[in-house]
């Protein structure tokens, strides 16, 4: 019963939070549950438990990635939000807690089933789990925020579900829409069903990533809510979305239907990376820029998917660094908000004198996230240009590196001028206390080593997650 | 190999103990000259063994990196390169304490020890990595440091513009890198260059692709027009010491990188070697010319890089057209011209940087027509700044002839053959254009800023007397070593050939080596007697004198009264007419009014085209901005649109039922 | 008895016709109730043999879709006193136009998609229609609560195609449908009353602050 | 044989004054007047090297160095070139750069010993010498550049040697050319009309003479020795590209060299009483126009 303790001690949690009255137990029984979840998904990398719930329930090497990168990145969050809410007023710390933990069941189950069905329901709980964390501020801006977080999510999963009723249309043969019998069955599925599931879970898996042109809701929600809980989503919720996404693609690759799958995916990264480049030249808001920044990513993400070869590979590793890189930026600038009240170029600046190990983590942090050699992002843009060239797509190639260079632009123009820049406006506040910069830095240094070292384990798993993402022969 | 690491080792030591020890001040950064030089001297060490035709070094550390182990190794081309990092990095590093010793307790003097020790240690890597990953990391870990250090005094706004525009250049050319290797890395098995040598004999479009990406990169990072203008404004943003180190060996990296690529792709195709060509000669003539227009010291010797970047590329291309056409002995004399000219330049221009610091830390200013007659308060200063004036501007018996005598004989050669390459002989023409204009601009700078009078009251007043001798020591050895080589030029001849040969295993170095060693001894023999001559014809003048004192009086002022230092000849008039001679070329700005005229110079690349068109670009995107406009209608829309479209492809696509 | 679920099926389009013509919130809302007693009579009308599992599910349907939702809703707009839908984007008649323009386009999309062993032809076109419409309605209209209507209608269409897997996946499916709807339009509510408060009105297009 | 060169270069040293002796007599003597004596610049030197020296206050040790400098490097340069016809006093391959560098190396010193007297004047012609020499240097390269291309030597002596002989008959298209662009470059380098007149007095429109303004004594008798040394050089190169002097006995080639050299002489002479000198901002053209014929020239070996 492993797995299914994983998603519901932490569901417990959370609903022993709301009625829990003491703040500072509250806070002990988040980065308590936080730090058991770590643990008990370290397990999970020791000795692997089978399905269960008839295989409802179960680890393969791409649930263990997001498993445990979600897992990471919560429990460094979780540390964050105790030094966090200690600057905030006490009001919705229930609320914020037992989100938090919500949200954390709710990854844990998309992570670890593998009815596709059962993924939907999990994907579903976590975007309204972190809907009132959204709303944290209680006003109009961050209420306009949850508004159009909802509504587009609620659009976009409601098209998942069209989606995956046409895959269980499309499938003849197996138990319905179990994952290892959807691949395993792939030749016997309707290919026009499968097509047409596979366009509804696209449309409706990359509104939750994020995917350009239907990412409109993301700097909006970004730029409003508290930036732990932007961190959360950018590093979390987009790898539960992708591994949505991932999952039907295993199937249509299982299914023979890559030439039906490549373009499109193509086709997203792209416009994904030229909207994020468009948006990012001039942005004066720093949550705003991490969140076309995000964009950005899931666009390389898809990219790699569509190119085949060794893209998958790059695919895969780019997930998990783009989940931590995302994390310490995020932490970095909620600091620098705490700091200054917003993420404002004009009220920002002067940052490396005001906060100067926050400054160090933005500064290390904006050449990790354009992946400047030797953070890991560039290991594996490297793998997905590798690819690109491989695969004869030499215009991709060039013009993906061309995009790179106006988003690092983009992006140093503001990140630079708020470090160097000398600040006009007083600071309010505390300074940076341990608690808000020990889990960022922890992010930073494990970015750091995955661009010099891939720990053998990680790299057995990454190629075995990246294996069902290829063309099967 | 592990001498080599020791002095690493060293060297991040210091970096380590300046760091650790900044509340003692003084102590940390004796310790940390000591480390350095230490270091330097250790490695310099395995370094000549290897030159001086020793086994190559090589050592292999188990990573498990998708793509393989990481390589490190000492082959000629690496130690030549080791060379100037190491003995340059230990001179600027020691004066670097002097110079920033005034700035301790209100800047991080302490950090930006540590730094250059970082940057140090970085250029080790770069130069003796043997894979592509270390040599990424290294590569990057090199322009980061540079970057942190040339923001040392980031609260000017001129010195933020500068760095941004110098972080923007270096990622880039790090992106076009990293495509490149991608590319190469396509048809190769790990991530070793042996294996992308292996890889990347026969030619293809990924092989172009590499080549062009080779450019683009290694281009930036060396600073070839036109991708030069990150260059003069970090060099004189970032602390003497540092732009020393910056100018002297990290445009080199451009150098080596291009080097190292072309030595694991064998025999590159002909239009490759004239691009070089026409790149070296662009950036030769145009780098020195825009360079004769500066008003501010330290971008007119950066703009003197871009130059000799420029000479450098023009040996390279044509070594690399005598591979093209088969002729050994041409590439034999391009590439060692080149490497021998990439060495020196490291030596001379380093010292002339210094001299600036020694000239800022003095005068407090950089701008030429504010100096004059420091030759007086700064005599030692101002000899080694004079040794290296002549050895840049390429004058017998200094070392900058050496490498422009290779490189013009490589062209002479070249204009003899009956290949296609026979063309090339027209370079000369330029070669000797760019030696005139560089002695123009130094017989300016050399003139204005140490003879002459002071034309500000404050240099007038100053109290004569050299910097301190950890400032002054470095500079005078850098002029020492310049004029060693071009003394005795069989020293450095020898292993400069055997580097090229290194780098094209196609040609035989015998063919060279037969009557190099003879134009070697005559060079020498010249050189020194050129020097006895003057000693001899002194003591002639001393005899001819009869033990009359000569009489002292002001200087003739054409029968008006007597000079006032305000009406001496300022740099800017000095110039005026050879840069009139180039018209727009030269990127003067002029503005007249009633009672007043000045002129500044401009970047024509930078100001004319980069910074037009990326605005052109801002204002696109803002306009398209307007489509984020808050309405969620038009969220939803766009995601109708989506879905709509999708299932059009979905439909209609060959893929309908 | 498949005349009846077709029957069924062809009123679920006059019901979206209905709520696109429509001006009074009040009618809406009941076009809406409407439509979901049609959905909980369709699982009966398309799986004959009164089994539990088709009886709950119709019985659970009407609960939430004929039901709960609506008397949630009316009760949102007696508390947001707002009455009648002003000024949306386009015209009723010429959403009217649209709606007609989506229903054909659906039908159109529908036959390049074969659904074998499928007991109606006219599954997938009237769910893709009441999708579109849904849609329609989200971007056409002002009101936030018309917009979560819109997301209801939605929803309906992704049930009447969820009913006809019903028989071969195991009422998660379903479960999954009502608990989606429940939770999501009960948060949007929610959210639709914090807005009435914080801008006094329920105009979405007030919600305009956040962009670039 | 060894003897050959160091008696050349002695014979060279030792006629060079007489060149602008003669090139002025030319000139008066076209001009309708008498003029100053063939041998006045041996009477100039004479009294010079007796004067004793007056210093700027402003100048440093610079100013003394220049023009010992500047002479010194013209004649090391003198030993590049095969006077006697045959083989230079000193020579190895490539050492035409040597020979260009020695001729900068000279312009250098005296530049910088100008600039060290701190007058505007001096400044001014500073920096119309480097103006002049920088469109020079590459019309000169080109010039010698034909020589290297005409015999595939690549040593000053072979160039102007025994190989220029062999390949005389059939280049001498291109010889003549280049011959007729050094000799251009020769009126520049040694300062002549068109590109300035030696014989003005006002300050604002010299370019060489207002350089050495403050030099007195024998710094001046340095300088102008120098000068006149430059100008015999370029006599040699001019006369030795057309005259193959390896075919004559030494005798010969030593009387050829001397006519040839009055010849040249006396043609910066008839230039000088022919033509106005240019204005400033002309002269570029001027220089640019020599390097086009070495161009030319360069252009009918290649194809």
């Amino acid at each position: 019963m492993g797995l299914l303790l994983l998603v519901l001690f932490p569901a417990g949690a959370a609903a022993v939070a709301y009625f829990v009255r003491s703040a500072r137990l509250r806070l002990g029984l988040l980065v308590g549950t936080a730090l058991l979840h770590l643990a008990s998904t370290a397990r999970l990398w020791a000795d692997p438990v089978g399905p269960e719930l008839g295989g409802w329930l179960a680890v393969d090497a791409l649930g263990l990635l997001v498993l445990t990168l979600v897992s990471v990145l919560f429990l460094v969050v979780a540390v964050y939000a105790v030094g966090f809410l200690r600057t905030e007023p006490p009001r919705g710390g229930r609320v914020f807690v037992s989100g938090l933990l919500g949200f954390l069941a709710a990854a844990t189950l998309v992570a670890v089933s593998h009815h596709l069905a059962l993924l939907w329901v999990g994907m579903e709980t976590t975007t309204l789990s972190l809907a009132p964390l959204i709303y944290h501020r209680h006003d109009r801006r961050s209420l306009e925020a949850v508004w159009k977080y909802l509504l587009l999510s609620s659009v976009g999963i409601a098209l998942a579900l069209f989606g995956t009723f046409f895959l269980a249309a499309a499938q003849t043969s197996g138990r319905p829409l179990l994952l290892e019998d959807l691949i395993a069955g792939g030749a016997r599925l309707q290919p026009a069903l499968l097509r047409t599931a596979f366009t509804f879970l696209l449309v409706g898996y990359g509104t939750k990533m994020g995917l350009a042109p239907l990412h409109a809701w993301k700097p909006d929600t970004y730029g409003e809510a508290p930036s732990l809980v932007a961190g959360l989503m950018a590093g979390g919720l987009t790898s539960c979305a992708f591994l949505g996404v991932a999952r039907i693609t295993q199937v249509t690759m299982a299914a023979g239907q890559a030439a039906f799958v490549q373009p499109l995916f193509l086709a997203f990264g792209m416009v994904s990376l030229v909207v994020a480049a468009a948006f990012m030249i001039g942005q004066p808001d720093l949550k705003r820029l991490l969140a076309y920044s995000s964009v950005e990513h899931m666009g390389l993400l898809v990219l790699g998917l569509g190119l085949g070869g060794v893209g998958p590979y790059g695919t895969v590793l780019h997930l998990v660094n783009n989940g931590l890189t995302k994390g310490v930026m995020f932490l970095a600038v909620g600091n620098v908000v705490l700091v200054t009240g917003a993420a404002t170029r004009e009220a920002a600046r002067g940052i490396l004198r005001r906060l100067p190990v926050s400054g160090v983590l933005l500064l290390l942090g904006l050449f990790a996230v354009t992946g400047s050699p030797p953070f890991g992002l560039f290991l594996s843009e490297f793998i997905i240009l590798k690819a690109a060239i491989a695969q004869g797509h030499l215009m991709i190639a060039l013009t993906v590196v061309a995009l790179l260079a106006v988003i690092f632009v983009g992006m140093g123009a503001v990140v630079l001028d708020v470090i160097y820049s000398p600040s006009e406006v007083p600071t309010r506040g505390a300074g940076e206390s341990l608690l808000l910069v020990a889990g960022p830095a922890v992010l930073l240094l494990a970015v750091l080593v995955l661009g010099l070292y891939v720990p053998p384990p990680l790299n057995r798993v990454l190629l075995a997650a990246a294996r069902g993402l290829g063309v099967t022969p | 190999m592990t001498v080599l690491l020791w002095a690493v080792g060293l060297i991040l030591a210091g970096g380590g103990g300046v760091l650790l020890l900044r509340r003692a001040p003084r102590l940390g950064e004796r310790l940390y000259g000591a480390l350095l030089v230490g270091g330097g001297v250790v490695g310099l060490w395995p370094t000549l063994a290897v030159l001086r035709g020793g086994p190559t070094l090589r050592v292999t550390l188990p990573g498990s990196l998708p793509g393989g182990a990481w390589v490190f190794g000492v082959d000629p081309l690496s130690a030549w390169f080791l060379l100037a990092v190491l003995g340059v990095g230990a001179c600027a590093g020691v004066f670097g304490l002097g110079y920033l010793a005034p700035e301790r307790g209100h800047r991080p003097v302490a950090a930006a020890h540590a730094l250059f020790a970082l940057l140090l240690v970085a250029l080790v890597g770069v130069v003796t990595a043997q894979a592509m990953v270390p040599f990424l990391a290294a590569w990057e870990v090199m322009a980061l440091s540079a970057y942190l250090l040339i923001m040392f005094e980031s609260e000017q706004a001129a010195v933020r513009r500068a760095g941004f525009i110098y972080i923007v250049l270096t990622h880039l050319s790090t992106l076009a890198l990293v495509a490149m290797f991608a590319a190469l890395s396509v048809h190769a098995e790990g991530q070793s260059f042996a294996a992308l040598a292996a890889g990347n004999q026969t030619p293809g479009a990924v092989r172009t692709l590499g080549l062009v990406l080779a450019l683009a990169g290694f281009g930036l990072k060396a600073g070839v027009v036109p991708l030069h203008f990150w260059l003069p404004g970090a060099h004189a943003a970032a602390p003497s010491h540092v732009s020393a180190v910056l100018s002297g060996v990290m445009l080199k990296m451009g150098i080596y990188g291009l080097l190292r690529v072309l030595s694991l792709l064998g025999a590159p195709p002909p239009w490759f070697g004239w691009t070089l060509f026409g790149l070296g000669l662009g950036s030769g003539v145009l780098g020195v010319l825009w360079a004769l227009g500066q008003h501010d010291l330290k971008r007119l010797l950066a703009y003197h890089s871009v130059e000799n970047i420029g000479i450098i590329l023009l040996g390279l291309g044509v070594g690399l057209l005598g591979l093209a056409y088969g002729q050994p002995l041409v590439a034999v004399l391009g590439l060692t011209g080149a490497l021998l000219h990439t060495l020196n330049h490291a030596l001379f221009k380093s010292l002339l940087f210094l001299g600036a610091g020694a000239v800022l830390r003095a005068t407090g200013t950089r701008v030429i027509d504010q100096l004059g007659g420091l030759g007086r308060a700064l005599p030692w200063t101002a000899l080694a700044f004079g040794v290296g004036s002549v050895a840049i501007v390429g004058l017998p018996p200094l070392n900058g002839f050496l490498s422009e005598w290779v490189i013009f004989r490589g062209l002479f050669v070249a204009g003899g053959s009956r290949e296609v390459i026979r063309f090339a002989v027209m370079g000369a023409a330029g070669l000797g254009l760019i030696g005139a204009l560089a002695l123009a601009c130094f017989a300016k700078v050399a003139g204005v800023v140490f003879l002459g009078n002071p034309r500000s009251p404050a240099d007038a007043s100053l109290s004569p007397g050299d910097p301190p001798p950890n400032m002054l020591a470095p500079m005078l050895v850098l002029a020492g070593v310049c004029a060693g080589i071009g003394l005795m030029p069989s020293l450095i001849l020898g292993p400069a050939r055997m580097v090229a040969v290194s780098i094209a295993p196609a040609i035989d170095g015998g063919a060279v080596s037969a009557e190099w060693g003879g134009a070697a001894a005559r060079i020498s023999a010249f050189g020194l007697g050129l020097v006895a001559l003057v000693g001899l014809v002194l003591l002639l003048r001393r005899s001819l004198r009869q033990g009359r004192v000569a009489q002292v009086a002001a200087t003739w002022g054409c029968a008006m009264a007597v000079p006032t230092p305000r009406m001496q000849y300022t740099a800017s008039s000095y110039a005026a007419p050879l840069l009139a001679a180039f018209g727009p070329l030269a990127g003067i700005r002029r503005h007249r009014e009633a009672t007043a005229f000045h002129s500044h110079p401009v970047d024509p690349v930078q100001d004319v085209v980069v910074v037009p068109v990326w605005h052109e670009l801002e204002r696109v995107s803002l306009r398209l901005r307007r489509i984020q406009g808050g309405r969620v209608r038009w969220y939803i829309l766009s995601l109708i649109f989506t879905l709509l479209s999708l299932l059009f492809y979905l439909t209609n696509s060959r893929f309908a039922p | 008895m498949s005349g009846l679920h077709e029957l069924l099926l062809l009123c679920v389009v006059l019901t979206n016709f209905w709520v696109l013509g429509t001006t009074r919130l009040s009618s809406t809302i009941r076009a809406t109730a409407i439509q979901g007693a049609l959905l909980a009579g369709l699982p009966i009308a398309l799986h004959p043999g009164w089994s539990l599992h088709t009886v709950g599910l119709a019985a659970g349907t009407f609960a939430v879709k004929a039901l709960l939702l609506p008397a949630f809703l009316s009760w949102a707009i007696r508390e947001a006193a707002v009455r009648r839908e002003i000024e949306p984007l386009i015209g009723f008649s010429a959403s009217m136009v649209l709606g007609a323009v989506a229903v054909a386009l659906s039908f159109g999309i529908a036959q390049r998609i074969p659904l074998q062993e499928s007991n109606s032809s006219l599954l997938i076109p009237v769910a893709l229609a009441t999708v579109m419409v849904g849609l329609l309605v989200l971007t056409t209209r002002n009101k936030a609560l018309t917009q979560v209507v819109g997301y209801l209608l939605l929803e309906n269409g992704i049930y009447v195609f969820g009913l006809s897997q019903a028989e071969r996946v195991p009422f998660l499916v379903e479960l999954g449908v009502l608990l989606d709807i429940f939770v999501g339009i009960f948060i949007m509510g929610i959210v639709v009353f914090h807005i009435n408060r914080a801008f006094d009105s329920l105009d979405s297009t007030r919600l305009s602050e956040l962009k670039d | 044989m060894t003897l050959g060169p160091l008696l050349s270069l002695l014979l060279v040293l030792a006629v060079a004054p007489v060149l602008p002796g003669i090139a002025t007599r030319t000139r008066a003597f076209l001009t309708g007047r008498r003029g100053a004596p063939v041998l006045q610049l041996y009477r100039d030197l004479a009294k010079l090297l007796r004067k004793n020296v007056i210093y700027s206050r402003t100048t440093t040790p610079v100013f003394r160095l220049g023009p010992i400098v500047s002479l010194v490097s013209i004649l090391v340069a003198a030993t590049l070139l095969p006077l006697d016809g045959h083989t230079a006093l000193f020579g190895f391959s490539g050492d035409l750069v040597a020979f260009t560098g020695l001729l900068g190396l000279g312009r250098f010193a005296l530049v910088l010993a100008g600039l060290d007297t701190g007058s505007s004047f001096e400044g001014m012609g500073a920096s119309r010498e480097v103006t002049v020499s920088a469109f020079a240097e590459p019309a000169l390269l080109l010039g010698l550049t034909v020589l290297v291309l005409a015999t595939g030597e690549l040593s000053l002596a072979g160039m102007l040697g025994e190989q220029l002989a062999a390949a005389w008959a059939r280049t001498l298209p291109s010889l003549v050319l280049a011959a007729a662009a050094l000799f251009m470059v020769a009126l520049a380098e040694t300062s002549r009309v068109p590109v300035d007149d030696p014989a003005t007095h006002l300050e604002l429109t010299m370019i060489h003479e207002v350089i050495i303004l403050d030099h007195s004594g024998p710094e001046l008798a340095m300088i102008l020795y120098g000068q006149a040394l430059k100008l015999a050089l370029f006599g040699v190169l001019v006369v030795s590209a057309v005259v193959p002097r390896a075919l004559l006995p030494s005798g010969m080639a030593a009387l050829a060299l001397l006519g040839g050299l009055v010849l040249i002489a006396a043609a910066v002479g008839v230039v000088e009483s022919s033509m106005a000198r240019l204005r400033l901002n002309r002269v570029p053209q001027f220089l640019v126009a020599a390097g086009a014929l070495a161009v030319f020239a360069v252009i009918l070996l290649l194809r």
